[in-house]
């Protein structure tokens, strides 16, 4: 069991800069927790106050029900994998993999050089283990920083931007591995980082923190379709939800030269939720449909900017109420310059309080089986598709 | 053991115990000088610490040049020596400030010492408010040294007044190919003051109260020094002159006189031995002048605040007693401070020695009261700017005058 | 958006730049534990700095109030009136007066009239010789020292030579080579420039700047070449490509990415040249005619040769102020830049 | 990577400048070097000189002689004095190494109260002039009765602020994180000073290290005054003991300062990659 | 006129390092072109030559017809933009932007000043400009060292990927505030980038490298639909065209447990082309189809790792010839361990010889109107979209 609590964490720096901010949070035994938000949000102080590395001003951290908030880095059980890998430079790979096991624990030589072997098999880099940490790639660096954790065999894994300074293509292996590993140790992690397809794909649930506070907490599928606030929703997913401002008028959203008619859930949502009259429409780029009849929901844009982007383009459209960003797939062209006729499916936009930003409603959430789906195999040994079993700790959805 | 000074911390280099007797008494000796001298020292004082029962002796030596910074600073620490060298330019502050231990009237009473031999003109640098606080070991005074073969050279005699000097150098530059016809002291202060004595003048008043170093006189003898050294007939040391002190200089004819005393004369007999045999010395007095000349005069005196008074005494009298002080002086490196050896056979083979000797009552040591350093330390300093051409003699020994008596 | 600070924060901490950084980190509390920790590493300086350098430090400031005899180890206090106050202050007003203006300005241009005052007249003039020229010289050599050269170690031990050198080695040599018959005059003869260099109280000092940028170029070439490494090679790209040939680029891109050097070199150098006594005195004496007499060959004086030790400790005080001054103010200074990162 | 500042275009094949430019550097540097050690060339040949004076010594000693050297070794207990020397200079060495580290270390890395303060008090005290606090610590020094021993002699010289300020600014250079890594990894304050920031900062210590050494090696004034017995003297205050009170044998105290010097060439020029290196890595960054 | 010509450069370093081979490339006046290719290939080398910062061991370089293969740096009409922008740091940001004026031009005061105005605004660092870099943000920084490119008024622009030190938001933003830039200045520039998105939408032009070598050069869509050889089409496109191994009997494609079935054009292709009887088959993830319904094409894989990202789910598929990835719509759900109908479209395979690598045959390029166009907006002042215009100068396509 490694269950890791905040409670009410709270760190300033000096008097007035409140890194994080009253901050509750339970990471499950097990769980890969993704922390997201944007740079200077509190997500590396989160960390380091988990680690130890930085005293909590207030609050409490509890690791396996311990209370650790006064207890030294070292004994807290935890590995902490660093944004530039702090490798020590003096020491060969197996030097550095080594020396949290020769520090904290009596193992004999033998034990250790087993389990730096052991450890540096499962990442691969056997063949570096004499090398020093200079002679060795970006790539390299930051499995022998992942080594050098895995070797000690903590509770929980603290890990602060592992694969930023990666190019795109070592990223997407570095990630895949990385799962595969949180797949076999079944350790504890957080993961702090700020790539949207990182938080997506390699989080049980996602943290996003703004200012230092806690906006919301939730699996992938929650965060991307069930978002707590305006800022949650824009933040997950790329591109980013389009958002329009809107007024309610207790029938219709009004945007400048379009109105948009509601549901009648919706309508009662926004009715009873609505602080005032003003309402931010959010919907998602892949959700803007191009549609070839005029409906009720359509109205008309001009392409500004087309980026062809091979498997899709990313359409740049603009109208009086403002500018979207749509997708189509890559087969589809659209000109710059095009006017198209759009529209705003219903079931799949959001809406937001146009001065709190708390979401009012989302879309609903339809997800059908694929195509071509036959069966299951028998030697399937994944877990299902997150299907919304997790729970969300903020946000008041109608 | 490794501490030389003494065991214990606190007062006094000597480590002494009053009381008891069979016990050892520790004295330790700091004098400056390698080579002969130093062998001679440390051999009398081992002869001492061998007739002497209870006694040792441990020997620090030190540079010259470091010697009274070392001296002070041991002072301070309470860690000074017990016997010590003292020159007669530093021995006024130390007595003033009562770190030396009176040795006068202990050595003026004892037996087979014959004080009265010491010669009262070298006494008095080391007597301060009637008590005598140090011992010379020797001295020497400056004298002209010249080249007789050069003279010869240039068909003039010696010269024995300030103008037949100065035409005799005028003389040998011409007929000569010496690069520089005289060389002055090695500092040229101490030709100055040489200078103005001899011309009548004075540094400080008979009283001491006040400085007279603008006097006329004064002047005057800032002139002829200067007069000689801008018209190229004597030169300086090191910067003229090639050699930093006498023998060399003499001795491969870069020139024909010099202003120095007893300590260059073995040297030059040893190395330069047909030089040494045509060297003579003499001291060319202005017309109607005091025939009168600087010396120097190093002596033993001891601290104040030594633990073992009598001891000390007693060293600084096994030094200075005619024994101990013939074992120097007969190396011819210094004349001896007691009369009855300057008398001695020794002198009548070496000429130079016995001119030198000759000098020796009509020395005196460059001593001024107690602000003895500050006040040469200011006339050297108006002297080299005269010399060096930035100042004209009057300006600068008025200065000298008024910063002297600013001092006072 | 983050505001400008915090973007700044984060954008240098993921440059990963240590000195910003902890520059950046001063706000954080220390801990118990940390006070525990950094007491027990500086205790030992601590201690051996306290018991021997600030201790001597106070102990010599108290006695700069004191007529202090150095053979009893006693001592009175200096009185004196100042603006109708009795005070121990004697040594200093000594020292300062009478002030220059009041002698018309004599006592810098000649020591009869103050020593003091022509001893901070040389001082200040060999400085603002010696520091300037030491920093450019010890910068060009390093210049040309890092660049592709054959030899370069030879060619840095050269330079490096006069800093083994002990000062009174390279005193007493450089006397002998400036002297009337030394080894510089013997190639000036022929063209009738041969001058008695150290002997001329219109040279000394100019000799003894010279044995000081000897000294110090060597030193500061080190300290130099080694800041030299660590400017990043696209500034210089950058500086081709806007046009910038060799001189500007040092200018322009060499010279102002040395700062943090310039820092360390230029503070050691003004401690330095405000300390420059060992070879000062081998090489003159203070001398000829006081014209090589700086303010600590007029300390040393002053304590050892005239005995008067308080004095010599009031002199060095208000040299210590001084200097101090100067430095705390540039110490700010670069830490406000640090901070402002 | 291309430390190319010869290497682009308009350069390497602009061979007339190319090589007026590379003659002049060559030049210039060999003049200035040929300069900075004249003195030294100056007093080699001297000390090889049979009986030099002020001006008839050149550049090469007309008749090359050891006598000056050999003299030097017959009549002086070289041996015991190049012993204290060592004692002296490498045990002041490496005490400032000790000291000045873990100082440096906690100014640089450890946030502890007044820490800003302690530093602008170290840094203070190297401007005060060394002879002021000389008395004083020869009055502590014989309270204590150091004076003459080795403690003596060598305790005073390890309060060297520079050290401190020197490796201060190194440590602040290494990365922070290695602490932090350090510090999971379960290493205590002392640890990660020991085991991780140490061995990075070896370069820093060899640049001080070396020039501790030097400096401490030829130090002249503070063994002379604290070491009054001569078995306790270091070779520059033994050697310089040769020079006279009227007159001064040139060819042995140039010897003399040859068999001084001669030691700490070697030594610099042996380590002078790490001497360098030491104060590139201390302005490294990353 | 600002035609930039390689023509056969070739950088050594040292005897050994080829750090680019024997180059020829000739980009177009006012052309956007993009250099990519994997890490130490060579782009940064290439681009150096161009600066003349590195000089070329043989080859020329033409810049508006002058060789200037010997010609300095600040005499060749460029300007450069630096991985990590090179910024003065003494200098404020307008001195930057105005050191190069002053050392190149004899222009006045007062022109200089005007024109580092002007580009301030351009840029939008008009407030910024008495601060110094170190008082900048990442974003900040760039743009003063884009202005400083842009006062140069030059006639080719080179950038060192540029953007790559940016976080991901603010690389969105500086990519499309680029693309604009360079709408108007309409200089030549050569842009080095690791970054896919960069490549698709910013670029005229693509060149990939490899080893030094050139392997394509033409449009993002030739790059994309008509990769000259397997190199190239593996780089192009994220996730990476899937690629299988096969052999061609003459008839089909025969892969472990599955035989494709070609068209006649692809027989003919593969007949008249192959070396050897080895063939490697491409297919893009998002050209892979779930089916309904087996068909010809069609066999069963087993999902093993499925990525929910929101807008689309990224699917692994093993099956005994191998593993391939496929991307399907958000809404669809695939759990792990289902089997899967997948079919692939046989206009939508790629061919490349087994043993050289090159194209044998490409997809069918398929474009149509996107649904819901309506017409073009005169307000229109864009390109049409890349279609092809480009030529491709590598690459034997049948
Ligand atoms: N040691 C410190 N002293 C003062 N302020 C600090 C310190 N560390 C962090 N901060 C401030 O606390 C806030 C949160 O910083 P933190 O490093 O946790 O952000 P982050 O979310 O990790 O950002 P990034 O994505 O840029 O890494 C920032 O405003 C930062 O400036
Ligand atoms: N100065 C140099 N000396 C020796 N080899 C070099 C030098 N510069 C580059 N190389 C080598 O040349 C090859 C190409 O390097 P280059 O920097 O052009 O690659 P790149 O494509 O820009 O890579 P990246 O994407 O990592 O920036 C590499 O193998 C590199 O190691
Ligand atoms: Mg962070
Ligand atoms: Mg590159």
């Amino acid at each position: 069991m490694a269950r890791t609590t905040l409670d009410g964490v709270t760190k300033r720096f000096g008097d007035d800069i409140v890194a994080v901010d009253d901050l509750s949070l339970e990471i499950r035994d097990g769980e890969f927790l993704v922390l997201v938000g944007p740079s200077g949000c509190g997500k590396s102080t989160t960390l380091r106050t988990i680690a130890g590395l930085e005293t909590v001003s207030e609050g409490e951290i509890r690791i396996d029900g311990r209370d650790v908030t006064d207890v030294k880095p070292k004994d807290r059980d935890i590995a902490m994998v660093f944004q530039n890998y702090a490798l020590y430079p003096q020491k060969t790979v197996s030097g550095n993999m080594r020396f949290g096991l020769e520090m904290t624990t009596d193992l004999d030589d033998e034990e250790i050089t087993r389990r730096v072997e052991e450890a540096a098999e499962l990442l691969d880099i056997t063949e570096l283990l004499d090398r020093r940490p200079r002679a060795l790639s970006g790539g390299q660096q930051q499995r022998v920083a992942l080594g050098r954790a895995i070797v000690r065999n903590p509770a929980v894994f603290l890990m602060d931007e592992p694969l930023s300074n990666l190019d795109a293509k070592l990223r997407t292996q570095m990630r895949t591995e990385l799962q595969e590993l949180h797949g076999e140790l079944e350790a504890t992690t957080v993961y702090v980082t700020h790539d949207q397809t990182e938080a997506m794909t390699m989080g049980d649930r996602i943290a996003v923190l703004e200012s230092g506070q806690l906006q919301q907490v939730g699996t992938p599928m929650e965060m991307y379709y069930e978002p707590a606030n305006e800022f949650v929703a824009t933040f997950i997913g790329s591109p980013s939800m389009n958002t329009l401002d809107a007024t309610f008028d207790g029938e219709h959203l009004q945007l400048p030269g379009y109105t948009y008619e509601l549901t009648e859930a919706q309508r009662e949502a926004l009715s009873a939720d609505l602080g005032g009259d003003s309402v931010t429409l959010g919907v998602r780029p892949e959700d803007v449909v191009l549609a070839d009849e005029p409906g009720p929901r359509t109205t008309e844009f001009v392409a500004s900017i087309v980026e062809p982007m091979g498997s899709e383009n990313v359409l740049h459209l603009r109208h009086e109420m403002g500018e979207i960003v749509a997708t189509v797939s890559g087969g589809q062209r659209v000109r710059e310059g095009d006017r198209v006729r759009v529209s705003l499916p219903v079931d799949h936009v959001h809406a937001f309080d146009g001065e709190t930003g708390e979401a009012v409603f989302n879309r609903t959430r339809t997800e059908e089986t694929a195509p071509g789906v036959v069966g299951t195999s028998t030697r399937s040994d994944g877990d299902t598709l997150a299907d919304g079993a997790g729970e969300t700790n903020t946000g008041d959805r109608p | 053991s490794g501490d030389g000074g003494g065991g214990t911390a606190g007062t006094g280099g000597g480590e002494s115990t009053d009381g008891g007797s069979g016990e050892t008494t520790t004295l330790t000796v700091a004098s400056w000088g390698e080579g002969l001298e130093r062998e001679i020292v440390t051999g009398i004082l081992n002869d001492y610490e061998e007739s002497t029962d209870g006694v040792k002796v441990k020997y620090q030596n030190t540079p010259n040049e470091q010697f009274y910074q070392n001296l002070q600073t041991q002072f301070a620490g309470g860690k000074e020596p017990d016997v010590f060298y003292m020159i007669a330019d530093e021995a006024p502050q130390f007595m003033r400030n009562g770190a030396l231990l009176g040795v006068g009237s202990e050595l003026k009473d004892a037996e087979e010492y014959n004080f009265d031999d010491i010669l009262d003109n070298l006494l008095e640098p080391f007597t301060y408010e009637g008590t005598v606080y140090g011992i010379p070991k020797d001295f020497t005074p400056v004298g002209l040294f010249y080249n007789t073969d050069h003279l010869e050279t240039a068909g003039v005699s010696a010269p024995t007044t300030w103008s037949e000097l100065r035409s005799a150098l005028e003389a040998i530059g011409e007929s000569t190919d010496v690069d520089f016809p005289m060389a002055v002291g090695s500092q040229p202060r101490n030709t100055l003051i040489q200078l103005i004595w001899q011309n009548g003048g004075n540094v400080l008043s008979e009283d001491g109260s006040e400085a007279v170093v603008g006097s006329q006189e004064a002047v005057e003898a800032m002139q002829f020094l200067n007069g000689l050294v801008e018209d190229d007939l004597a030169g300086i040391y090191g910067d003229d002159i090639e050699a930093t002190w006498a023998p060399p200089a003499m001795g491969d004819g870069s020139i024909s006189m010099a202003m120095t005393g007893a300590w260059s004369v073995s040297t030059l007999e040893q190395d330069y031995g047909d030089i040494y045999e045509a060297t003579e010395v003499g001291m060319p007095t202005p017309e109607g002048g005091e025939k009168v000349t600087i010396s120097f005069t190093t002596a033993w005196s001891a601290s104040a605040k030594t633990n073992a008074p009598g001891a000390s005494v007693d060293l600084i009298k096994a030094l200075t007693n005619k024994e101990g002080m013939w074992e120097w002086a007969s190396t011819g490196t210094a004349l001896p401070s007691r009369q009855s050896l300057l008398d001695r056979d020794f002198y009548n083979d070496r000429p130079l020695l016995s001119g030198l000797g000759d000098l020796g009552d009509a020395s005196r040591p460059m001593v001024f009261g107690p602000k003895t350093s500050t006040i040469l330390d200011t006339i050297m300093n108006e002297a080299e700017a005269v010399l060096t051409g930035n100042k004209d003699p009057e300006t600068a020994m008025t200065a000298a005058e008024r910063q002297i008596n600013e001092q006072l | 958006m983050s505001t400008p600070t915090e973007s700044i924060r984060s954008s240098f901490r993921r440059a990963g730049s240590a000195v910003r950084s902890v520059a950046g980190r001063v706000v954080d509390r220390p801990t118990e534990e940390n006070n525990l920790a950094g007491f027990l590493f500086v205790i030992p300086n601590v201690v051996v700095f306290s018991v021997f350098l600030l201790g001597p430090i106070l102990y010599a400031f108290v006695l700069s109030f004191q007529e202090w005899n150095l053979f009893l180890g006693t001592g009175k206090p200096a009185w004196t009136e100042v603006f109708g106050l009795r005070l121990p202050v004697g040594n200093y007003v000594e020292i300062l007066q009478p002030l220059p203006w009041e002698n018309n300005w004599a006592s810098l241009r000649s020591p009869s009239f103050n020593l003091w005052w022509f001893a901070v007249r040389n001082t200040v003039a060999y400085t603002a010789v010696v520091v300037p020229v030491q920093i450019i010289g010890g910068f060009l050599v390093a210049l040309a020292l890092d660049s592709r050269i054959r030899g370069k170690k030879v060619y840095r031990a050269a330079y490096f030579l006069p800093v083994m050198l002990s000062a009174a080695a390279s005193g007493v040599i450089w006397r002998w080579i400036l002297s009337q018959n030394g080894v510089v005059n013997e190639f000036l003869r022929p063209v009738g420039l041969a001058y008695g260099w150290a002997n001329s109280p219109n040279t000394a000092l100019g000799a003894l700047m010279l044995i000081g940028l000897w000294g110090g170029i060597g030193f500061n070439m080190i300290l130099y070449l080694a800041g030299l490494q660590n400017i990043p090679d696209e500034l210089y790209e950058a500086a081709r490509i806007d046009g910038a040939d060799g001189l500007d680029r040092i200018r322009h891109v060499t010279w102002p990415n040395l700062r943090n050097t310039h820092f360390f070199v230029t503070v050691l150098a003004i401690i330095g040249t405000f300390q420059v006594f060992g070879i000062a005195l081998a090489f003159a004496e203070g001398g000829p005619a006081r014209a090589t007499t700086t303010v600590v060959v007029l300390i040393y004086e002053t304590a050892f040769v005239k005995s008067s030790f308080g004095r010599a400790s009031a002199m060095a005080f208000f040299l210590f102020a001084v200097v101090f001054v100067f430095s705390y103010y540039r110490y700010r200074i670069e830490q406000q830049d640090e901070v402002a990162y | 990577m291309s430390k190319s500042s010869y290497d682009y275009p308009g350069y390497e094949r602009a061979g007339a400048r190319y090589w007026s430019k590379t003659a002049l550097l060559y030049g210039s540097i060999t003049l200035g070097a040929l300069l900075w050690s004249l003195p030294f060339w100056w007093m080699l040949s001297t000390a090889l000189s049979a009986n030099p004076t002020a001006g008839s010594v050149s550049l090469v000693p007309e008749q090359t002689t050891l006598a000056n050297f050999e003299e030097l070794f017959a009549t002086q207990p070289v041996g015991r004095w190049f012993f204290n020397t060592i004692v002296f200079a490498g045990s002041v060495t490496a005490f400032n190494l000790v000291f000045d580290s873990l100082a440096g270390y906690a100014l640089a890395k450890i946030e502890f109260v007044g820490r800003e303060k302690l530093f602008l008090l170290f840094v203070a005290t190297i401007m005060v002039p060394a002879m002021v606090t000389l008395i004083p610590v020869y009055i502590l020094l014989s309270n204590l009765g150091w004076v003459n021993t080795y403690q003596g002699l060598i305790a005073p010289m390890i309060a060297n602020p520079l050290g401190i300020f020197l490796l201060r600014q190194h440590f602040m250079n290494l990365p922070s994180s290695l602490g932090d890594a350090a510090k999971i990894d379960g290493c205590n304050e002392f640890q990660t000073f020991y085991k991780v920031y140490l061995p990075l900062a070896k370069p820093a210590l060899a640049t001080l290290g070396i020039y501790t050494f030097v400096t401490t090696w030829k130090n002249f004034e503070w063994p002379l005054i604290i070491a009054s017995d001569e078995s306790m003297y270091t070779l520059p205050v033994a050697l310089f003991a040769v020079r006279n009170q009227y007159f001064t044998e040139w060819g042995l105290v140039m010897a003399a300062a040859a068999v001084i010097v001669l030691p700490v060439i070697v030594v610099f020029m042996s380590a002078q990659r790490y001497f360098i290196r030491g104060m590139t890595l201390s302005g490294m960054k990353g």
